[in-house]
């Protein structure tokens, strides 16, 4: 399938880039994750701690066990510091 | 019911003088506006980022919730991204309901919920270099007493 | 810091424009307006009566005491006496501080205290005739919390 | 010695003036209220119930057991019903 992955904050500035399109067969978030930190150092650094992130798929907050199945958009991010 | 966000400043006291007006069930209005603070002039600006599309529907799901909880005559929610600067009005949430007690909780709620659940992101820039803002525990926190 | 008792209408967007300017330490404000609920058509005006000298002397402390208790930039009460109508703003709190729990609770504290402390008494005209307001268990119980 | 008596709210109209100047050796609010209700029945229609009274001695709340010594203004009203 095809995703679009965002990056938000410092997560944006460590991978270098706000989105980008990628072709995986990922079940989860956490498998994603997984090919995204086999890439390239920058992934790793962004995803050492992923108690430092939070993720949305399809624009809802959910968690890294959650399924991709249909999903379209999947967006990584620091918690939120709105307000 | 209205949610808005914007990169344009807001006029605060227009939006409030508008959002209190013609609401006949209404006996309270509360509002809350976040400012940008100086930190004793070590603040030189502040860039909001925040997810378009998910920001939105963030904060009418907060918005929907609060209209769930208390019965509310009207909510309004304001928020900029972007660049803002010392004394800047970052954000507001307006509040009417029959009674204070609704239209206090309600605004509390809104802006706990926001906080902690809104896709928006706060990096500092000023003489100590630049810096993102860390969400706080206690915001975290806040969002267990509703 | 400031306390005002009139009879004359205030503008409501400009007292909180004027207020949430120039506050340099400040990162929340938040104001508390109370409104003339028109009671589904039934109330046609109310009647606001108060004791000249003691209603300053009390907003003022009430004022002080909120001061003492939450570490606050500003604080603001505007009361109205005289004839309102439906739709008619009769008071305002606005609150300023570093953080919103502060600001939130000050306004609230100001407002529990002013509705069973300041003498102020409200008479109904309407549809069913004038009665003078009853104060209520709620309002003295929410002193309570404080 | 005299004191300015204030009236306000219902207790006003009940008792059908705004204020009153009072000579009086009353030591104490209740012993003024006594005075009062033994003058006419208009007070002590107005008096009939305390505990739906407050009373303000030089205008800072009190009770009605409140001394009167060296008092110049006394005021009787309802519960207030501010904001």
């Amino acid at each position: 399938m095809t995703l679009d992955v965002l990056y938000f904050a410092w997560v944006r500035e460590r991978i270098g880039l706000p989105r980008e399109r990628i072709e995986t067969e990922a079940a989860t978030v956490s498998a994603l994750v997984e090919e995204l930190i086999a890439r390239e150092d920058r992934y790793a650094a962004a995803f050492a701690d992923l108690s430092a992130l939070r993720v949305a798929v399809d624009q809802d907050l959910t968690d890294f066990g959650a399924s991709l199945s249909g999903a379209r958009e999947v967006a990584f991010f620091p918690p939120m510091t709105g307000g | 019911m209205a949610v808005r966000v914007q990169k344009a400043p807001f006029d605060l006291g227009a939006e409030i003088a508008a959002f209190s007006t013609g609401l006949a069930a209404t006996g309270a209005i509360v509002t809350f506006t976040g400012v940008v603070r100086d930190e004793d002039g070590r603040l030189e600006r502040m860039e909001i980022e925040h997810y378009p599309g998910m920001t939105e529907r963030a904060l009418a799901a907060i918005e929907d919730e609060a209209r769930r909880r208390w019965s509310l005559t009207d909510a309004l929610v304001i928020h900029r991204h972007g660049t803002l600067r010392p004394g800047d009005h970052i954000m507001m949430v307006a509040t009417a309901a029959r009674h204070r007690a609704a239209a206090f909780e309600a605004a509390e709620f809104l802006m706990d919920y926001l906080k902690s659940r809104a896709p928006f992101w706060k990096k500092e820039y000023g003489a100590d270099g630049a810096a993102w803002v860390a969400a706080k525990d206690e915001d975290e926190n806040a969002l267990t007493r509703w």
